[in-house]
């Protein structure tokens, strides 16, 4: 193996230096690499994801399939890189990675997949809408546009205020949009101003994520030149990608797919395309982010 | 003892193997997708994903699942076609440093054998392993695979349309006794034999009381069969190959050199992993260590010696 | 909706059953051995271990081997023969509060015949299951289980020797297409069939070089095996015994009630349980509470309306 | 489910108060339970074992068989039990055991089997024989021996001074046998004189278990009409077992087989009797307590 493969993705092992909960329900795994897997992950794109055997490395067995994570951060240290995931707990797989503890050593696929394309233009805005476990990708965009200082501005979605308060997007009521305040603990933590939506108006904004932005573009009419990046359920990625495709937007969305290996052999992964004939692109390959106008909803 | 006097090469049928490990078809790509994970410079032999005449979407979504100790798997053999095969992944394929056999695939015999024809013209090209298991559209959607006249009929038509070239025959292990077609197969001319395929499974979901494949049925593949698969391979290596001369790559659940010594014992000549590369792409190496530490520590020097040994 | 309102209750045959819970034949002993772990007024029905005209030893040990997610069996068959069943079981299973179903088997037609007269003929046995899966002596040691005629043979001969016996055949899961010999059982006078016994498995033990089972190969049981038996039950329930009117008792790697309910929706009316006894007897009166659980969610009100219900 | 039947034996979860290692590669798990569970385990035998789902009670998911252990050691304490295994880690099962904490919930099987016979008669003499994990049974013997004021000795098999020093048999070196001084943890703690056989002498007695026997019964004549009581490696308890018989002494014999259920409902724990035609009792519901001569050696 020569060292430009090695440096582009790679199996590798890590030691969790922390992991703890992160709103209700979910945890945030932060793993530690050195040398090459170092190297390598520090050159992770937001939007890429990571395939994580779901218990102690070593001990896999063969009996289990990795999970797909996206990658909600990822930090430098010297000659080690730190790379953050926040997951939700959900079944066999994210319960066996829950109960693993901090100085574990865990096995990781990483970073897998082609990330969002980020705005050449340093007068370009970025709108970044997540939901549920799509935020965590949002929070390394967020990140990465604020190092490069784009403009941008987050979008959270959320079914009222309970799930604000107990759920991913954690503490967050922010009254006046665009106030970088008490928000969301990432998107804060890159001074990214957000916005939260709530379908009761208990939280936030009253409606969901896409009224959350028509109203935000109504008021800032200079942001209809933005670029929308999207991740979450699939029915709100449709009605984002189809108002985008309407008011002619550019629209990459990170999709979800049942995922066996996450590297591109399997032909698991299949996302049907639009247009005539059925077709299909790998999520785990071609993507996990696509166009939206690419995407059969 | 040292590494270097253990000799981990096998004789695959007129192939020359450094080492019995080979990717399994269809969870190792056309080429070189492995190379992040893998030094494929280290395998015995490539083998590629099953292509077929046309291009192949392959099934709706949702194509794999999880199971107890294995995965389901529905692909549908979706690839991209002889064409773009020959045009797109046989210049990569060209660049192996291993030997490299394609799996060919079809719904009827003649295109079999047309794939078969074209691939096997490719210099790059070792041997083919023809999958047998797929639904014959002729013959109503059974598989020729548990037909032993259907195996006669295809193997032997592409046989005689490719008289040099090393062709396997890959077995499904759906059927009530495996030496039949194993049988069917080296009469009609197949100079090796793959076992195991995947078995027919269901999975279902109970709260939405439909099934979580949308093609239904999937493959069962994993450490789930591994004991089936075994026996499998132990009872066509005792009642037919090893009389015929005709080499076994077994596989079906392998995940470490003691799985892959397992086979050995059992009479396979070379082994293929499936499942385990999509959970550990790096086993196809760490199986070579492996298999070289079984032999120094039982004091053997040639891994051949022990093809077939179990007592 | 409360525990009162719904009704696992299932008419499997000629038996009104108050859930379809079952022990599996060969894991629940002959009578009350697990009376100290499981209620077993609260079973659907209890099923023995197979019986023999002659007691018979068993294979030599090791019987028994763990293999990812289930495990291997060569018990050989060992029970205390028929006579010694009538005189010290029959009394016990007298005491039962709820149906009672012996397992038959035998190595030649008149073994099983012999055996199922004396056994239907006790007041407290409601039905025969027999066991095909055994190697038949006569015909070289090939199972009755894979040939159709031998089944209908044997299932002909025990339906004429016991006209009016509630007759269960056990099909084996290792054949090419498991409706074939459900059709045969059906069309010799078989009331009800029970799918799957075990998969033929082969376990070796690398460092010794020889088979870890005593019997060489044994049968594979446990979740590994529920993705195939699931296929067998739903391909059964759809080909043939829909239509026929036949129940299914449906098993291979049930731990839980999802498990149980994923049979029934794939058309089994009873459920047993094997493997998950030997490891968690709670489980078999566990199942019946998440059976309860399942329909409450669902806000069903008879769990006999899932049977067959998969989309 | 009557009472009495309950009381019997049955399936039981207890929380794990004490997990530590005992010599070199083995545990001491020390589980509690209460209520009928503890009222049942109470009155276990020594001699009698325990099925144990290798992991975290509640999630075993039927893919893992149980895995068999003697007990070594019962307490009482007010309304709780305390069961004690001792194990020694060698395959998956024992390592997911070892993975275990303290606090945690553990789901048992128990009391199983039949125990050892104990004498009625106070002035009987009872010889206690253990190699390896042969040993903690023999602990827990030791303990009942003891409340009922039995005369008793204990040998324990060793191979030599590393593995008495790093093994079970722990720190235990005893120059003059009979002499409860620094022996055995186990032994010891019930006033059970203890002998260490080594085969190179490099601890104790030089040579193997039956040779210390044969020397101590010929120091002590009055011994001769003792009990022995077996449980070790199949050869050692063979060895005793025809020496027993050739002497006249009974010989109570404690033996493993592979188990899968543990409580007689799946044939698998075979073990062939002595006699001209084949035939075999059941380990886990006949035994694992055999007398020396039922046995096939
Ligand atoms: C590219 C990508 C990025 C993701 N990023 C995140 C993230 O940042 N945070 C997060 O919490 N979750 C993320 N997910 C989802 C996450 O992979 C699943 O929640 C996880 O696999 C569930 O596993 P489980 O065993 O706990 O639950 P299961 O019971 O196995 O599954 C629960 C749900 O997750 C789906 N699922 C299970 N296994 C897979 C798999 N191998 N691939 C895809 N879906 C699966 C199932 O279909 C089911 O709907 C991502 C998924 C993908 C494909
Ligand atoms: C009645 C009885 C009492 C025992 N008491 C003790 C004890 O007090 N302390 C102790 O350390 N060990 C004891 N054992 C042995 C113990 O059960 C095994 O060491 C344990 O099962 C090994 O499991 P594993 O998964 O760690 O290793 P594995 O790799 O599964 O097995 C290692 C060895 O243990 C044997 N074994 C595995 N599973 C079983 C099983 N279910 N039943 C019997 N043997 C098995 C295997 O044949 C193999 O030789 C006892 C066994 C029996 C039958
Ligand atoms: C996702 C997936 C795709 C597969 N595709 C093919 C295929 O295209 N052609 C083929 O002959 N076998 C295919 N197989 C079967 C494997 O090559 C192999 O025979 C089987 O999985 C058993 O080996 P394993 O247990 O190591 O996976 C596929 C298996 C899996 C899991
Ligand atoms: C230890 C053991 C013994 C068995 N003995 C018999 C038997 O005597 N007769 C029979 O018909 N099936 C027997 N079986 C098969 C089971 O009844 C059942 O069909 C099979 O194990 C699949 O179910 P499971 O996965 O729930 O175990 C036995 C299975 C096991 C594990
Ligand atoms: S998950 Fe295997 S190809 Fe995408
Ligand atoms: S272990 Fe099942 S009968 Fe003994």
């Amino acid at each position: 193996m020569n060292q430009e493969r090695i440096a582009r993705r790679g199996q590798f092992q890590g030691v969790i230096v922390s992991h703890c909960p992160f709103g209700q329900g979910y945890n945030s795994l932060i793993i530690r690499f050195e040398g090459i897997a170092s190297v390598t992950i520090a050159k992770a794109q937001p939007g890429q994801f990571v395939q994580v055997a779901c218990g102690p490395a070593g001990i896999t067995k063969g009996t289990t399939l990795r999970r797909p994570f996206s990658i909600s951060g990822v930090t430098l240290d010297g000659d080690t890189t730190c790379l953050e995931i926040i997951y939700r707990i959900i079944g066999p797989g994210t319960e066996a990675l829950a109960n693993m503890s901090v100085g574990d050593m865990i096995d990781v696929l990483a970073p897998l997949g082609q990330g969002f394309k980020l705005p050449k233009d340093p007068d370009a805005k970025c709108l970044l809408l997540g939901g549920g476990i799509g935020l965590p990708p949002m929070f390394f965009l967020a990140d990465r546009l604020a190092q490069q200082g784009v403009d941008r501005v987050g979008f959270a979605a959320a079914r009222n205020i309970e799930v604000v308060q107990n759920d991913i997007v954690a503490e967050a009521i922010v009254d006046n949009p665009l106030v970088p305040s008490k928000a969301m603990k990432h998107f804060n933590a890159s001074d990214t101003g957000s916005i939260i939506a709530s379908d009761d108006g208990s939280c936030g904004f009253k409606g969901n994520i896409l009224e959350a932005l028509e109203g935000f573009l109504a008021r800032h009419p200079d942001w209809n030149i933005a670029t929308m990046y999207a991740c979450g359920p699939e029915p709100m990625l449709k009605a984002l990608a189809l108002f985008a495709q309407a008011v002619d937007m550019e629209c990459q969305v990170c999709m979800e797919a049942y995922m066996a290996c996450g590297i591109g052999v399997c032909q698991s992964c299949a996302i049907e395309l639009a247009g005539g004939e059925r077709s299909y692109k790998l999520v785990c390959a071609h993507g996990p982010v696509f166009n939206g106008r690419e995407i059969k909803w | 003892m040292t590494d270097k006097n253990v000799d981990l090469g096998v004789q695959f049928g007129p192939l020359k193997l450094a080492n019995p490990i080979m990717t399994a078809s269809g969870t190792c790509g056309y080429a070189f997708e492995l190379r992040d994970f893998v030094d494929m410079d280290r395998l015995g032999a490539y083998i590629t994903k099953s292509i077929t005449l046309e291009p192949r979407m392959g099934n709706k979504p949702q194509r794999t699942y999880e199971v107890a100790s294995g995965m389901m798997n529905a692909i549908g053999l979706a690839n991209v076609g002889l064409d773009k095969f020959i045009e797109e992944k046989i210049p990569l394929l060209e660049k192996m440093n291993v030997p490299v056999i394609v799996n060919v695939a079809g719904k009827e015999v003649p295109e079999y054998v047309k794939v078969a024809k074209e691939v096997s013209a490719q210099d790059c090209v070792a041997g083919l392993e023809l999958n047998v298991s797929c639904p014959n559209v002729k013959e109503g959607g059974i598989s020729f695979g548990t037909d032993p006249k259907l195996i006669q009929e295809l193997v032997g038509s592409v046989r005689q349309a490719c008289p040099d070239t090393f062709l396997i025959v890959k077995l499904t292990p759906n059927v009530t006794d495996i030496t039949v077609p194993a049988r069917a197969a080296i009469d009609a001319g197949a100079n090796a034999l793959s076992l195991i395929n995947t078995f027919m499974g269901l999975a279902i979901d109970a709260e939405k009381r439909k099934p979580i494949l949308a093609n239904r049925t999937g493959g069962v593949s994993g450490p789930a069969v591994k004991p089936m698969a075994l026996h499998m391979v132990n009872r066509v290596y005792n009642e037919v190959a090893k009389d015929a001369g005709i080499p076994i790559l077994g596989m079906g659940g392998i995940t470490n050199a003691t799985d892959a010594i397992e086979f050995i014992l059992a009479g396979a000549t070379g082994i293929s992993v499936g499942t385990n590369v999509l959970i550990n792409p790096g086993c196809l190496n760490e199986i070579e260590v492996g298999l070289k530490e079984y032999l120094i520590r039982h004091h053997e020097t040639k891994l051949s010696d022990l093809i077939g040994k179990l007592k």
